[in-house]
Order: C-alpha cells, then structure tokens, then sequence
C-alpha cells in the first residue's frame, strides 16, 4: 500500500530511510557531545501541517495520523533501520505455508488502561480493517476467515492468494492492536477520538484544529521515552510553522517549507534535518486519451522538459533530489542505470514528427491550485511551448480535483506517490497495473500487458532479491511506456530547534520520540 | 420692480449657456485638489494598462530561471519573481486585469445592489421585505462558498470570477441603497417631480440615485482593493485567473511563498494594489464632494 | 421592545431556512464528491458506493433536503463526514474561538477607529487628519496574511513578545487581533468620522457651547453619542463578517476557528459540516444584527420608541 | 355645469399608524370658483397639506370625491392622471425641500417639461424655461445656479416657475411664504396675485398665517384637526370670526403695531392627536366655551347667513 | 435711555466670516446697549447679522471662519471679548444664557431633557448634589408649564412648542441677567407662539431679566419689547425705543419693513415690498449698504456711509437723509 498525495505544496514530511548518518540522510540532527549539561525540560512541541481526522488506526491514511499513531500504538512487526520488518509486539514470527504466517506475541504488553495485550485483541484488530470502509485496503489480501487465536500469545493470519507483502503489511500503523474491550465499549468514532494502545505514549487530549498531546507511558513494555510530554500543534500555514520554530514555540516542525531550508540551517538557534525518503513527484500523462495513446507523444514531451530546471525551482536544489526512475533510489530493486529523457528539443519534435504531432496540439493541465504546482506549470507551458505544444493550465480546486481525476477526465496532471510499505513492487502495482487503472494511485492509467505480468509476478515472489531483480525489470519497462515524466524525489525537512538531542529520523514516518531529550 | 431689474440684467447675460449637469460635476470635480491627484494616479494606471506593450521592459510570461527572486536592479527595477521574470513588467501588465476585475466586479455588485435597494426602499412592503431577507440569506452565507459554486457551475474564466465577486457584496449596497431611499422618497422634492407627472423610474434615477450617491461611492471605491484581494484568494484555490496571465493579487498571493527571502515578490504588487485602492478613494471623495452642488472647492 | 425582539427572532426562521436552502443547493451544484476525499486513493469503487450509500448520497436533491430539514427540526445538524463527531460538536470547538477572535478584533477596531475618528473629525483638515484618513485607507487595502506574517515576524521572532501561533490564552488573541482589528478599524474610523461632523454641526451642540460646557465633555456626552448609530452599523456588519471570515488570519496564526473549519469542509465536500457552519454563522450574524438594533434603541430614545 | 373649477365632497384621508387610524382629513367639503383663491388656515398637522396633497393625488384619498371640472379624478388611471397633472398644480411648503440640491434651476424648471414631452426641440424648450423664468422674475443667469445659492424668495420663485412650467388652471400653493422674510414674502405675494390677473389661475392657497391669507384670499377655511370649522367670505370672517377656534388663531397673530390691543386667547396645550379622535366637537378639550353636548355631539357645518358657515353648536352664543 | 445702567455696550462690534469665496462682513461697526431689566428687540431680514451678533456676545462664533476684528463687549462693566475660555464658559449659561432660533434640533435628541437642564445646573453649581440638580430641573420645568413628571422624557416626545418652553427652562434655570432669544418663535404655530410668547412675558415680569429678542417679526416686537434695533447688512439703521419706532419709522428700511407686512388689523391695500433682495454680503454696497433698494436714494448715499445719528432723545437712525 502507499500513499499518495497529488497536492504538491510542500512535501509532507514523509518517510525517512536508516539512522542518521547512515545513507539516506544528508544533514543528521546535531549529535550530542558530553560537554552539553542535559535539560530538565521535559515537554516537546511537535508542530505539523493537517490536522488528522481521527486516531483511530482504522480511518484513512495521513502521513500526520499515522507519526502520532505510531507513538501511542504498537504493531506486530516494525521497520529497523534498514527497512526490513523485525519483531514488535510479536516477539518472533514465522510462515507456515504459502498462505500462512504464525505470530508469537510478547506476554509482557499491557494497554494504557492496564488490560494486557492478547491474541484476541490483534485478531480484533485485523478484522476491523477488513470490515471498514473508509478506505483503508490494508488488509484486503487476508482471509477474514483465517484469523486463529489458538492460545492468548499466538496470532495466525492467512493470505487469500500467496502475497510478498505480507510482513511488510503487518508493519504498517493501520494494522495497529487495539484493545477490542475498550473499542467495543467507546465505539468507533469516540475511540478515534481518545484513543487507547500498547504504545510509548498515552493520549491524553485533542483539542481541535490546536493540538493533540500525548504523555509518556511509564508501564512501556521496553525503552521509555526520556521525555514525558509530546504536544503536537497543528499547524497549516507553512511560513507560520517555520516563524513559530525560529520563535521557540515549536521544538520539531514537520514539513518545513523548501524556501525556509537554508534560513533554518544558518540560524543558530536552529538545526535543520534532511533525509530522503521515499517519494516521487512527476507530472502523469493519461494514457487513455487520445492525445497521449502514442508512446512517442510521450517520450517527446519527456524530451521536452528541462526536469532539472523544474525540480530545482518548485522543490530546491538541497532539498529534493533528481528522480531516475519510479522506484525511490532508497528502496530496494531501484535501479539507476535507465537511459533518461534528457532535455533535448531536436528530439522531441523529431519524436513528435514520428508520430504525426508535428503541428503541435493543445493539452490541459490539471492540478491542484497551489503556488508550487503552479510554478511548475509555468515552467512546463513554457518548456512545451517550444515544441509548439500549447498547455492549457486548469489549476483545481482541490474538492474538485480528486473527483475529476478518479473520472480520469485530465489529460495531464501532476501527482507524487510515498511507498509506504517500502516495497516497490507493492507502489508499482497500484499505480501501473491494469487492475488499477482509474484508481486514486494510478493517474497514469497505463495499461500494458507486459508490465501487470511482471508486476503479477512481483506480487507472489517472496525471495527479496528475485523480487528486487523484477522490480528492476519493470521499472525498465515502465520507462520505456513512459507515462510519467519525472521531476523528484523529495527530502524530508524537517526543522528542530538548536537544544534538541537523540531525534532520529526514522525511516517509517513513525518518528519514535522515545529517544528525544533537551540539552541547556 | 425687481422683477425687471433681473430681466435687465438677463438680457446682458442672456449668452449664458445652460451647462449641463455631467459637465457642471466635472468642472467642480476638476477643482478638488485630492481627486485630481486621485485622478492622475487612476490615469497613470490606466495608460499603464493600455500601453503595457510598449512601456514594458520585458515580456511579462517570459521566464528566466537563472535570475529568479533577484532583488530590484537597473535591469528589473522591481526584481524577477520565482521563475525570473520581470515584477515591473508583470505590474503593468497585471493592471489590465486587476484594474478590470477591480471596477467591473465592484461597478457589477453596485449596480445589481443599487437596483435592487431601490426597489425595495421605493415600493416597500412585501418586495421589500423578500429582497432585504435575501439579501441576509446573502450576506450570511461566506463569500468563499458562493465563488466557489458560481464559478463551479459557470465554469472559471475572468467574467465569471468578477460576476461572483461581484454577486458577493451585492448586499452591502442592496443595504446602503435602501437606506437612503427610504429617506429620500418622503422628501417633498420626490412630491414635486411626481406632481409633474414623472413615473416612478424617472424619479428614481433623477432625483434619488444622485441624492444617494455619496455613500455608495464611498462603499464602492474601499471595495476596489477588496474585489482584486478576493480574485486573487480565488485564484490561489484554483476558481480565478489562470497563470501565467499577471494579475496582482495573484503576484501578491504567490510572493506569500517567498515574504522572507525576497519580499519584494509581495511589496510590489501590494503597493500597486494600496496605489489603486488609494486614488480610487481620493477620486471617490472628491466624486462625492463634486456630486454635491452645496460643497464649493 | 420584548415583543420586537420576539417579533425580530421570528423573522429568523424564514431567513434560516432560506439560508440552509442556498447552501444546499450551492453544495448539491459544485462538482466534487466528498467520498473522493474522504477514501485512500486505494479505495474500490465498491467502497465508494458503500461509503456514499452509508452517507445518503445517493438520495435524490428533494430526499436529501428533506431529511437534512426533518434532523434540523429535531436539532441534529448531522454528523461531520472526515472525523464522524456530531457537526454541533465540532461547532462547540471551534465556534468559540472565532468568537472571541472577532470580539478582540472588533473591541480593538472600535477602541483605534473611534478614536482616530473622533479626533479627525474635531480637527476637520488638520494634518493629524490626513495622516489618519490615509492611515485607514492603507490599513483596508493591506492584505491581512501581509500584515499577519509581519506583525509575527516583529513581535514573535524579532521582538520575542509574544507568542507567533496557536491558541492558548489571551495573549496568543493579540496579533490576529490586531491584524483583523485595524483593516476594520479603517471603516469605523472613516464612519466615525463623518457621522462625528455631521453631528458637531448640529444646533444642540452650540446649545451645550452656550451652556458653557467643556470642549471634550461635548463631544463625549453629546456628540458621540448621536455620532453612534452608522459606526454601530459598521461595527455589526465586520462582526458578523469577521465570524466567519477571518480565513486567512485563522491559519496564519492557527487558531481553530470555524471560518478555517468551513473553508476546510467546503474544500472537502464535507456536507454537513458546510451546513451547520454556515447556518450557525447565520444565526450569530442575525443575532448580532439583532443586537445592534437594539443597541440603537439604547443609543437613540426616538428608535426605541418605535420598537413596540 | 357649475362655474366651479374644484370641488371637493366628503374628502377624508385615514393614515394607518401603529397606534391606529390617524384621521388627517375627515370629511372635508369645499369649492373654489375658477379664477378666484381659497385661504386654507389652520395649526400644524391639521391637514392642509394632506388636502393639497389629496387634490393632486400625490397621496391617495381614502374617500370622497375630488371634481375638477365636474369630473372624478380619482377615477382616472395612471395615464389619464399624468395628463391632468399639467392643469393641477403644487407649490410647496418649503421651497428649498422641493427642489432638487443636486440639480440647476434650469433642469428644476425644465423637469416638468420634459417628463411631460411637451417638446421635442430641444431649443423651444430652453426658451420655455427661459420664458418662465421671466415670469417668475428670475433672472437668466440664475440658470445655472443652485437652490443653495439662492434666497428663499428666489427659491420660492423657481417653485411657482416650475409649476406654472405646464400652464395649469388651478394651483395649489402650500405655504408658499412660511418659510420667507417678511419683505421677500410681500414679493412673492404680490407676485402670485399679479399672476392670478394674468393667467386667471385659481388658488387653494394653504398656510398657518391668517394676515397672509387675509391678504390673498376670496374665501377662507379654517381647518382644524382634519375638519373645516369655518368657511366664509374674507371679510366676513375676520369681522365676524364665529368659531372659537377661528377667535383664539385670530388674536394670537402678533400685530407689528403698538396701537392695537388684541385682548390675547392664548390656547392651552397642544392640538390633540388625530389619531382615532373621539366622537364630539374635536376642539373641545382647547375651548374656553365647551359644554357637555360638544363632548358628545359633533357640531355640523352649518350656515349662518351670507355662505358663512361655522362647525359649533354654540355659534352666536358667546 | 440713559436712566438706566447698562447691562450690556457694544462699542464697535465688527465680525468677518473669512472664507474661500471671500469675506462676508457679517457685522460692522455695530453699537447697541440694553439697560439693565429691559428688552432689545434685533429686527432685521435673513442674514442681516442678527445672530452673530449675539454669537459674538456669547463668545461661540465658529472659529474658523469667523474672525472678530474690533470691539467690544461690555457686559456689566467687563469686556467679554478680553476674557479667557475658562472664564467666558462660566459666564455662559450662568449670567448670559441663550435661547436659539430652531427648538427642534436645539435639544440633544439622546438624553432626556430633565439632564439636559441639569447639566447646565450642575456645570455652574459644582456643589449641588445630583439629586438637588434634578429638582431643581423639574422646578424649572413646572415653571414653563411642563409637569415635573415628565422630565424623563426625551426631546422627540414633546411637542415643538413645549421643547421651545424645555429650551427656555434651560435658559432660565441658572437665573441669568441676560437672555439671548435668537427667533424663538418662528419655528412654532401661531397659537403656541402665542403661548411662548405669553410665557415669555410672565418670566420676564417675575424675574427682571433683561433680554435680546431676536426676530423679524415686528408683531412680535411690539408685543414684549422695550427697544427695538433694525439691522440691515451688518449695521444697525436705526435704534429707539418701542414708540420711537413704531410711531415714528425715520429710515427708509424700517419704513419699508412696515410697509410690506399684511395687518390684519388693518383695511387692507397692496402690499409694497422692498425692492431687490439683501446685498451678497461678501461684496457689499458702497456707501449706504440701504441705497441700492431705496426709493429716496440719492448720488451721495452710494458714496458716504452715514453716520449714525440721534433725531430725538435715544432715537439713532443712520440715514443721510433724516
Ligand atoms: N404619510 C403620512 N403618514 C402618516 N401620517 C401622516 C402622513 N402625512 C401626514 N400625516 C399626518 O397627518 C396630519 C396632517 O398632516 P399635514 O401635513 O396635512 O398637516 P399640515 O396642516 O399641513 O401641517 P403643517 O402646517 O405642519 O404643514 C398630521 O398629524 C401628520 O402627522
Ligand atoms: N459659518 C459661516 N460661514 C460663513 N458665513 C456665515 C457663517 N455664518 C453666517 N454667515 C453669514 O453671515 C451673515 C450673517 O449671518 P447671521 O446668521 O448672523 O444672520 P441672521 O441675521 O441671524 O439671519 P437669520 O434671520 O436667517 O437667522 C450671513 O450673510 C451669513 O451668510
Ligand atoms: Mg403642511
Ligand atoms: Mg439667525
């Protein structure tokens, strides 16, 4: 499963790869040095973008959501640090058969309100994800009917078909355990609102469109926080979020604006963190319309289009970086070798020429309203304009947008795409396979028998190399239909102030608070 | 008999023109100080507007990404904005639109609110009482909402974007309208002209409608800045002008992105806006002032 | 007056009912579906279908409208689409905030427009005058985000006075207080103004002259007071607006306020949160508007004579 | 066929108000021969307004009948109306209310000319106006003035050009010198008599100011809340003033003379609300001879020799 | 004229209004006195100057654009036009109050005219205590005629005749030696001014208080005053006591005032108005201001502006020709 986005304000703070220093982070958090004297301070202010619309693990999947979830509730298995499921609530894990994969739960894990955490809880929890309807496909390749709880410890869960995801997808924060009494009793939407988990962090108040605040669990089945409260402040205005940091009201601002990046990193009352994460952004041509049914159509425009200059100016230089395939440089099977489309005019219109389009012709462009997307596509109308390509610019509302785009009534738009299971065969699979064509992950709408094969083949490979090896395959095949022309990968920002230690940026989005602490 | 006495003196003067009421405000209104530099700053903008092609350095759309965001020099007197092109130009070229958008949505609400103030003040009673709740109905909803379903469902382009600023405030006039006719109507003036056998929509547009005058303009030339700032949020949410065509509240709302690094991206175009709003206020004064025979310069 | 008043909150209903009417039909015309919103991207067509069934979507315009009616005459204003809490609560969180917003906002632009206005008029020309009028004319042609991010910049980041965002006690209501009060205090400036003139011409303020009264004792108890009636008006009409219109100054300095609250929902189609919003800052406004009629009896004895 | 120009027949105007029906006019009969003036006398806010008023049918009658020319003209339609307007004419009260601020004594003049469409050339109408202006003894050179820059006197003298604009046969003239200087009034007095001569134009000439009226008018009418009191020749009535009331508004005309000595009837109070008045003599509670019958009957109008009628019951008596 | 003190001199009164369209002089070289206890009548047209002149007494002339040249004004033996704010505002309203010309917008229409009488009542009494002020209010209100009870009520719930009796309690109620009535009268019907005149007259008998009365009604002069003053353009023509006047009119203005009034008294002929209209006081005559409108106006009067002359015991005229 991933998540995509198709506004492009600024990128939402998003998954990060490995630890600091390791590979994927550029400029780590300010390590700490024993000469700094340890503050009492023991209250973090978090600020972020949107505000969620509910705790409840169960609703739909925001990146903000999923980060506070994260720290008040558990799953079975987790990302390390290099991006591979290891143990969480279940202590160890196995799988018995194709179908089957058997979870041994820590006996030690009590809920916020004391109830220990059994097997009849993390069944309860996966049958709710299959029963809901907002959206949330987390657990659309288990069988309801194999859930087995054949002792309080032990968890059994079958796969309709034999899936690769699998432990990938018990990670992910939608299949969070919940405790079924407590669910049951609050109902639904109260839970959503005053959640109860295993998690580092009880909930402790939602005060709406301000903040949500979480306060440490002392009865954490492992590392407690150092800290004893996290306050997290919404925060929508972006230059609002970088004033209050630099003013000290926010210790860590998620999704810092590209343009603040620098005055961040100067300030010495600040400390700005990079990491790459794991997501695209590219400009999607519907492959369904007319216009853009001829693959060579689309290569031109790719030829057409100076990404560099693009990326550069809507997603800064430091602060993204240059995307050489669909498949994120942090996420296994990426490979960098493809030939790109690199900016050349004279073969565009050759390409044009090829297939008839000499004459140029007159596409729409349609995007969510915003300043960089609209930047982008200026850039693009006048890149295009070269190539006697009119671009007509339809910037949407975003109310409108979704629902025009899931008619697939644009003929081009602009999207951006997080692989959240840090699986790539999984992100490729909801974006390019024909089953998904006109869903909310795939605006390409490519259809090609050659890739769903791959793709198809992907899905059931559990070897992780033999799966990096397909992925590589289709992203070869992928390039070549050309359906996206791609612009970045973005960076996630994040700004923190100067006295703040022990933050890592974690792969997962699920920043993990637990290690954070103040210095004098 | 003094009677005679001025027949005399009338027959010396008996060259003496009768001067026409338009031209009699305009001479008045050539003699208030403030409203001809309110005037002159109205013209500035408006030959800006018409002959953006020839004052203009630079082409408005042309971009140039390696001087984007630069601050204002010799060669860009206003600095380049995101993607490099020229802020001086882009004003001058964005005063075609705002300045439209500006009058034509304020001159649109005026004239629909003023019909319609004057029909409910003038007949009274049930007419009344249905329009002046519309016109809460109106003013209750937010303006947001009302742009984003009327630009939906006519679809964006300028005229629509100015027909839904515009529907918007009609009810501030709809307001000020009827509040002025519902004292104006009983003055014996009204009686004089009905006497004569005037109908109705004689009286109202030659007695009333310059009687009330002053307050509307007031309203009307404080709503101009207004109008371009609520085109340009439509634009910022995708309903208003499409880019890359300058506009200033646009310019303004895509400079918010850079206030700190290059706050002339915002300065300029907000200036450009506060220049206009300011001569259409001093010209509205004077406007008023010269409407009103009994106020000499 | 008890009467009037009955008499004023009657005519609420029909205009209620005409504004929930418009904003149904306004939500019913806009393209956009609010269940493309509230789904993942993954989401079937099967679960859309179930979503909007489960939301009754799928109900003809006069169904829809008619059930909406039938739960506000029982005093459910329906449930919030994204988060599920009943629509009144998310009311209850928000509402208040906006309200003081605007109390601050207004008390603020009344305590600077009255003031520049009184003294402008009294000083009819004088250079304090222009200074002022000018003053007003720029403080309604700025744009509020302008104004906000400077005044935070100043007072937060520069100045470290006070908080930039958030809303956390009253000092945290200063700066969008004062971004909102002084574009509006321009009007209550230019309408006390010229109401102040038009009353220190009046025969009974010679009467006090001649009575031997002090200059400022003139204008305080007889002047202002006759001077009230438009600046009240003024001050009405931006309170209403600044219920829920503050858009921009809400998240700038993100206060949770339910003109943000409804701009949100619109973006998301989110029905019902839309309704309830805007018939409840109709409601207010009329109120208000209620007020300040009976504000002008208090003012006026001539208008509360007529008030029977 | 009567030499009569106007009569009026059972006139009554009830205004709806709040606190219930206000009877401005009630039950108000009177004619006027052609070429002569009808003095309507009487306190504030007894109606004579609202009977000019009535006449043009600038308000509409609540009853009655309004004859000009022998013929009902509350019967006409817009139309038939918008024509008559041009032989039934007003001046007003106050002559700077009734004029436009904001238009030229030219376009004030001109009005009536044009919404009329008495003229297609534009010229012939200039000269009309002109021509007017002469004979309301305004100069040319005033045309492009304002009613600001004008006296009162002059003011007044754009009012009468203006209603004289359609060459009417009956004019209504509302206090036309109340609110002028006294030298200024004996200008225009003696200008809307000079008028009469030359036009033969009739007059229902209104005001509160009974040496004025003295002055101009044929006949009198007193007025007093919505009813006529008293009605004769001029002379009759200031010689033989019959109604109290009449008596009390007679001797409280200060006279600019100290060689006279008016023994003064000074009224006490207000005049009484017209709203819903009760039945009886209305000026009853003000009258220095009221007797329990007029508290309860109200005192028709009834002729006591020579046309001179009175409304008391007690005429004579006192 | 002299066998009484005067309570008031004006000695050379000239006032100018300076405005953009020039200056009007709105009064020149005026000299009036009125003896203690008695009562001037200011006769004159619209404009004539009247009520800047009495503006000018009570020291409330807008400024700008009225600028007093020269002057002054002796009121009981000190020159009001040398006194400072402070102690020219405890003057007013204690020992000169004024009545002005139009009662229905001379009352603040906001505060309730029992309020209205006791601000003046406090303002020159510091000590009284609220309460005594506001019965004292209610005297002065049963003393015009008003019930006391109804010193609650606010302006616009009485009627034009008993505001102008409320103006007049105001202008009583700190017994003020002078009395400035600016046209108090010519708001109001005939019956009730006959009622404020008559009023008028009583408290003037029982509390011995000079008075101006303003107007230009000579009904109403011959009615209540003592002296009577004929202002033309700024100047007054012509001075006397009530017979003097009345009985012998000596300049052309006056005589023409008389002429053109309607008697009812009298068998009536045509009425002679004066001719022409009152001279645009920003570009006045030459010579005699009169002259232009005169019937016996002769070459010299368009030259020299005669001097103010006495033809008999306290009777001034300013005419060339008397
Ligand atoms: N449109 C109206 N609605 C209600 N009442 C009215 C209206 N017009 C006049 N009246 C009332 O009718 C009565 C007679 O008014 P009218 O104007 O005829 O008096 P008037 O004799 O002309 O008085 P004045 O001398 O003050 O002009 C008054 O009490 C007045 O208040
Ligand atoms: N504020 C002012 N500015 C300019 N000129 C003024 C002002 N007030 C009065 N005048 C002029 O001064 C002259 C005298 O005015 P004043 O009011 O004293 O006349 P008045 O005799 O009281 O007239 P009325 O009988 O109309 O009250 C007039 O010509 C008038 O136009
Ligand atoms: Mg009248
Ligand atoms: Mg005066």
């Amino acid at each position: 499963e991933e998540k995509q986005t198709t506004d492009g304000s600024s990128p939402a703070p998003s998954e990060t790869s490995s630890e600091s220093a390791s590979a994927g982070v550029e400029k780590g958090p300010v390590q700490t040095s024993d000469t700094e004297k340890v503050s009492s301070k023991d209250t973090l202010v978090v600020a972020f973008d949107r505000e969620p619309a509910t705790l409840d693990p169960l609703g739909n999947n925001v990146t903000v959501k999923r980060m506070i979830e994260g720290s008040i509730f558990d799953t079975l298995l987790e990302f390390n640090e290099n991006m591979e499921p290891s143990p969480c609530l279940a202590e160890s894990w196995e799988q018995i058969d194709e179908l089957t994969w058997k979870f041994n739960l820590r006996k030690d894990v009590k809920f916020h309100n004391g109830d220990p955490l059994t097997s009849k809880d993390v069944k309860f929890s996966f049958l709710r994800v299959g029963n809901g309807t907002l959206g949330n496909d987390a657990a659309t390749q288990f069988d309801p009917n194999g859930y087995e709880t054949p002792d309080d410890y032990t968890f059994i869960l079958k796969t309709l078909e034999p899936w690769a995801f699998t432990e990938a997808q018990v990670c992910s924060e939608a299949l969070s355990i919940v405790p079924e009494k407590v669910v049951t009793e609050m109902g639904d939407d109260a839970f959503g609102r005053a959640p109860v988990g295993s998690g580092a962090y009880k909930f402790v108040s939602w005060t709406a469109g301000d903040n949500i605040t979480v306060e440490r669990n002392d009865e954490y089945w492992r590392d407690k926080s150092i800290l004893k409260t996290i306050k997290f402040r919404i925060i929508t205005e972006a230059a609002s979020r970088t004033i209050d940091l630099e003013s000290g009201g926010v210790d860590i601002t998620l999704g810092l604006p590209t343009t603040d990046a620098d005055r961040i990193e100067e300030n010495p009352d600040t400390q700005l963190i990079v990491s790459t994460g794991a997501t695209d952004r590219y400009i999607a041509f519907n492959c369904q319309k007319d216009v853009f049914k001829d693959k060579r159509v689309r290569q031109a425009l790719n030829y057409a289009t100076d990404k560099e200059s693009i990326r550069v100016v809507c997603y800064g230089e430091n602060t993204s970086e240059t995307m050489d395939s669909v498949v994120p440089s942090t996420l296994p099977g990426h490979i960098s070798s493809l030939k790109q489309y690199d900016y050349d005019i004279e073969k565009a219109k050759e390409l044009l020429k090829e297939a008839g389009m000499e004459n140029g012709f007159e596409v729409e462009f349609m995007y969510l309203a915003n300043s960089t997307n609209n930047m982008l596509a200026e850039l693009l109308q006048q890149m295009w304009s070269q190539v006697g390509v009119t671009l007509v610019l339809k910037p949407t509302e975003s109310g409108a947008l979704t629902t025009s785009l899931n008619k697939g009534e644009q003929e081009l738009c602009c999207a951006g795409t997080s692989y959240s299971l840090f699986e790539a065969g999984a992100g490729l699979y909801n974006m390019f396979h024909t089953e998904r064509m006109y869903s909310g992950s795939a605006r390409s709408n490519l259809s090609s028998p050659e890739v769903d094969k791959v793709l198809d083949e992907i899905n059931i490979t559990s070897d992780a190399e033999k799966r990096a090896e397909l992925v590589g395959q289709a992203q070869e095949l992928i390039h070549e239909e050309s359906p996206f022309i791609y612009i970045a990968f973005t960076k996630n920002i994040i700004g923190a102030g100067s006295k703040v230690r022990g933050f890592v940026p974690t792969p997962t989005a699920m920043y993990d608070f637990r290690t954070v602490y103040f210095v004098e | 008999m003094e009677k005679t006495k001025d027949l005399t003196s009338s027959s010396e003067a008996g060259s003496i023109k009768k001067r026409s009421q338009v031209k009699e405000v305009w001479r008045r209104f050539c003699r208030n100080k403030q409203a001809m530099v309110g005037m002159c700053m109205l013209l500035l903008l408006i030959f800006a507007a018409i002959f953006a092609d020839i004052i203009a350095p630079y082409d408005p759309v042309e971009q140039d990404i390696i001087n984007r965001l630069k601050p204002p020099s010799s060669a860009h007197w206003f600095g380049t904005d995101e993607l490099g092109r020229d802020i001086f130009s882009r004003i001058l070229y964005g005063s075609r639109i705002s300045l439209t958008v500006g009058l034509i949505a304020v001159g649109l609400s005026s004239i629909v609110g003023c019909a319609l103030g004057a029909i409910a003040g003038y007949y009274g009673g049930v007419l009344d009482n249905i329009i002046m709740r519309c016109t809460d109905v109106l003013m209750a909803i937010p303006s947001i909402l009302l742009n984003i379903s009327i630009v939906a469902a006519l679809g964006t382009g300028l005229q629509n974007v100015m027909i839904a600023i515009g529907i918007s405030s009609v009810p501030a006039y709809c307001r000020i309208m009827r509040a002025s006719l519902l004292s104006l109507k009983e003055q014996e003036f009204v009686d004089a002209s009905r006497a004569a056998g005037a109908s109705d929509v004689h009286i109202i547009i030659h007695h009333i409608l310059p009687n009330s005058l002053a307050p509307l303009i007031v309203q009307a030339t404080l709503k101009i800045g207004g109008a371009i700032l609520s085109c340009a949020s439509m634009s910022f949410i995708g309903l208003g002008i499409v880019p890359p065509t300058p506009e200033w509240g646009a310019m303004l709302s895509t400079g918010r992105d850079f206030l700190r690094d290059a706050p002339h991206l915002t300065a300029f175009p907000g200036m450009a806006i506060m220049f206009a709003v300011f001569a259409m206020n001093l010209m509205g004064d004077g406007l008023r002032d010269a409407l009103d025979p009994k106020l000499k310069n | 007056m008890l009467k009037y008043i009955g008499r004023r909150l009657l005519m609420m209903i029909p205009v209620m009912l005409g504004v929930i009417l418009i904003v149904f039909t306004l939500m019913y015309i806009t393209p956009g579906d609010p269940v493309d919103t509230l789904l993942g991207d993954d989401a079937t067509p099967e679960m859309a279908e179930q979503l909007r069934e489960e939301l009754g979507l799928n109900g003809t315009y006069i169904e829809r409208l008619g059930k909406y009616l039938v739960n506000l005459a029982h005093g459910d204003l329906g449930i919030c689409y994204s988060t599920k809490q009943p629509v009144m609560d998310r009311i209850i969180q928000t509402f208040p905030n906006s309200l003081k917003l605007a109390g601050c906002s207004v008390l603020l632009s009344v305590a600077i427009g009255l003031t520049l206005g009184i003294v402008s008029a009294v000083k009819q020309y004088s250079l304090f005058d222009n200074i002022a009028m000018t003053l007003a004319m720029i403080g309604n042609a700025m744009p509020n985000f302008w104004q906000g991010l400077l005044l935070m910049l100043l007072f937060a980041l520069h100045w470290k006075i006070l908080p930039a965002s958030g809303f956390d006690g009253w000092t945290y209501m200063i700066l969008p207080a004062i971004t909102i009060g002084t574009s509006s205090a321009a009007a209550v400036a230019r309408m006390t103004r010229s109401s102040m003139l038009e009353v220190i011409r009046q025969d009974y303020i010679t009467t006090a002259e001649a009575k031997g009264q002090t200059e400022l004792k003139i204008i305080i108890f007889h002047a202002l007071k006759n001077a009230l009636i438009p600046v009240i008006t003024t001050i009405g009409i931006q309170f209403g607006h600044l219920l829920g219109g503050a858009v921009l100054t809400e998240s700038i300095f993100a206060v949770p306020g339910v003109g943000k609250m409804m701009v949100d929902a619109i973006k998301a189609r989110n029905y019902p949160v839309v309704q309830g919003g805007v018939l409840m800052v109709a409601l207010t406004f009329s109120l208000v508007n209620l007020a300040v009629d009976i504000l002008y009896a208090f003012v006026d004895p001539r208008i509360r004579s007529q008030y029977k | 066929m009567s030499e009569n120009i106007l009569e009026v027949r059972h006139l009554k105007k009830y205004f709806p108000t709040k606190r219930g029906l206000l009877h401005a006019v009630d039950d108000v009969n009177f004619s006027i021969k052609k070429g002569t003036t009808m003095g309507l006398v009487g306190e504030s806010g007894c109606g004579k307004s609202t009977v000019g008023r009535l006449i043009l049918r600038l308000t509409e009658a609540t009853d009655g009948e309004i004859l000009f020319y022998d013929d009902d003209i509350r019967k006409y339609d817009r139309e038939k109306m918008r024509h008559t307007r041009r032989r039934l004419q007003i001046v007003f009260q106050d002559p700077y209310a009734s004029l436009d601020g904001r238009k030229s004594i030219f376009e004030s003049i001109a009005e009536p000319l044009q919404v009329q469409k008495i003229y297609q050339n534009k010229k012939e109408m200039e000269e009309k106006v002109y021509e007017l202006m002469a004979t309301a003894g305004l100069a040319r050179r005033l045309a492009n003035s304002y009613p600001h820059e004008l006296d009162g006197g002059r003011r007044q003298r754009v009012g009468i050009a203006r209603a004289l604009a359609l060459n009417p046969d009956f004019l209504v003239l509302d206090e036309p010198v109340s609110a002028l200087d006294v030298s200024i009034q004996a200008q225009v007095l003696n200008l809307m008599e000079q008028l009469q001569e030359q036009m033969g134009l009739t007059y229902l000439f209104i005001s509160h100011d009974l040496s004025v009226v003295k002055h101009i008018s044929d006949e009198i009418a007193v007025m007093y809340l919505g009813q006529i009191v008293e009605k004769a020749e001029c002379k009759d009535l200031f010689k033989y003033p019959s109604h109290p009331y009449t008596q009390a508004l007679l001797s409280a005309v200060p006279i600019p003379s100290i060689d006279y000595h008016v023994d003064r009837i000074v009224l006490e109070g207000d005049v009484p609300s017209p709203i819903n008045p009760s039945p009886g003599c209305r000026f009853a509670g003000r009258c220095r001879f009221c007797k329990e019958k007029c508290r309860h009957e109200t005192p028709e109008l009834k002729d006591i020799g020579n046309g001179h009628m009175v409304a008391c019951h007690f005429v004579g008596e006192f | 004229m002299n066998e009484h003190t005067n309570l008031l001199e004006i000695k050379d009164l000239t006032v100018h209004y300076v405005t953009v369209d020039g200056t009007v002089h709105a009064v020149e070289n005026l000299n009036l006195t009125l003896p203690e206890g008695k009562t001037l009548g200011l006769v004159g047209e619209t404009g004539a100057g009247k009520t800047t002149t009495v503006k000018a007494i009570m020291q409330i002339l807008p400024d700008p654009p009225a600028k007093i040249l020269t002057g002054e004004v002796i009121f009981c033996g000190e020159d009001l036009l040398k006194k400072n704010k402070k102690s020219m505002r405890k003057i007013r309203g204690k020992q000169i109050s004024m009545i002005f010309q139009d009662p229905m917008t001379s009352l603040n229409p906001v505060i309730t005219v029992g309020e209205q009488i006791m601000e003046v009542i406090r303002l020159h009494d510091k000590k009284i205590s609220k309460k005594d002020a506001y019965t004292k209010a209610c005297e002065m209100l049963e003393l015009v005629g008003i019930k006391a009870d109804r010193a609650g009520d606010y302006p616009h719930q009485f009627s034009g005749g008993m505001k102008q009796r409320v103006i007049i309690a105001m202008a009583l109620a700190c017994n003020p030696r002078l009395l400035i009535a600016d046209e108090p009268t010519t708001a109001l019907d005939v019956t009730i001014q006959a009622q404020v005149l008559e009023l008028m007259r009583k408290l003037k008998a029982k509390y011995q208080t000079s008075m101006i009365m303003i107007t230009h009604d000579l009904g109403i002069v011959a009615e209540i005053c003592d002296y009577v003053a004929v202002m033309y353009a700024g100047e007054i023509v012509e001075y006397g006591n009530r017979e003097q006047l009345f009985h012998r009119p000596s300049h052309p203005y006056t005589k023409g005032l008389f002429a053109c009034i309607p008697n009812l008294m009298e068998e009536e002929t045509t009425l002679i108005p004066i001719e022409g209209m009152t001279p645009d006081p920003t570009n006045l005559p030459t010579g005699c201001r009169f002259h232009p409108r005169c019937p016996y106006a002769t070459e010299e009067c368009s030259k020299t502006n005669p001097a103010s002359k006495e033809i008999e015991n306290g009777h001034h005229v300013k005419c060339l020709h008397i």
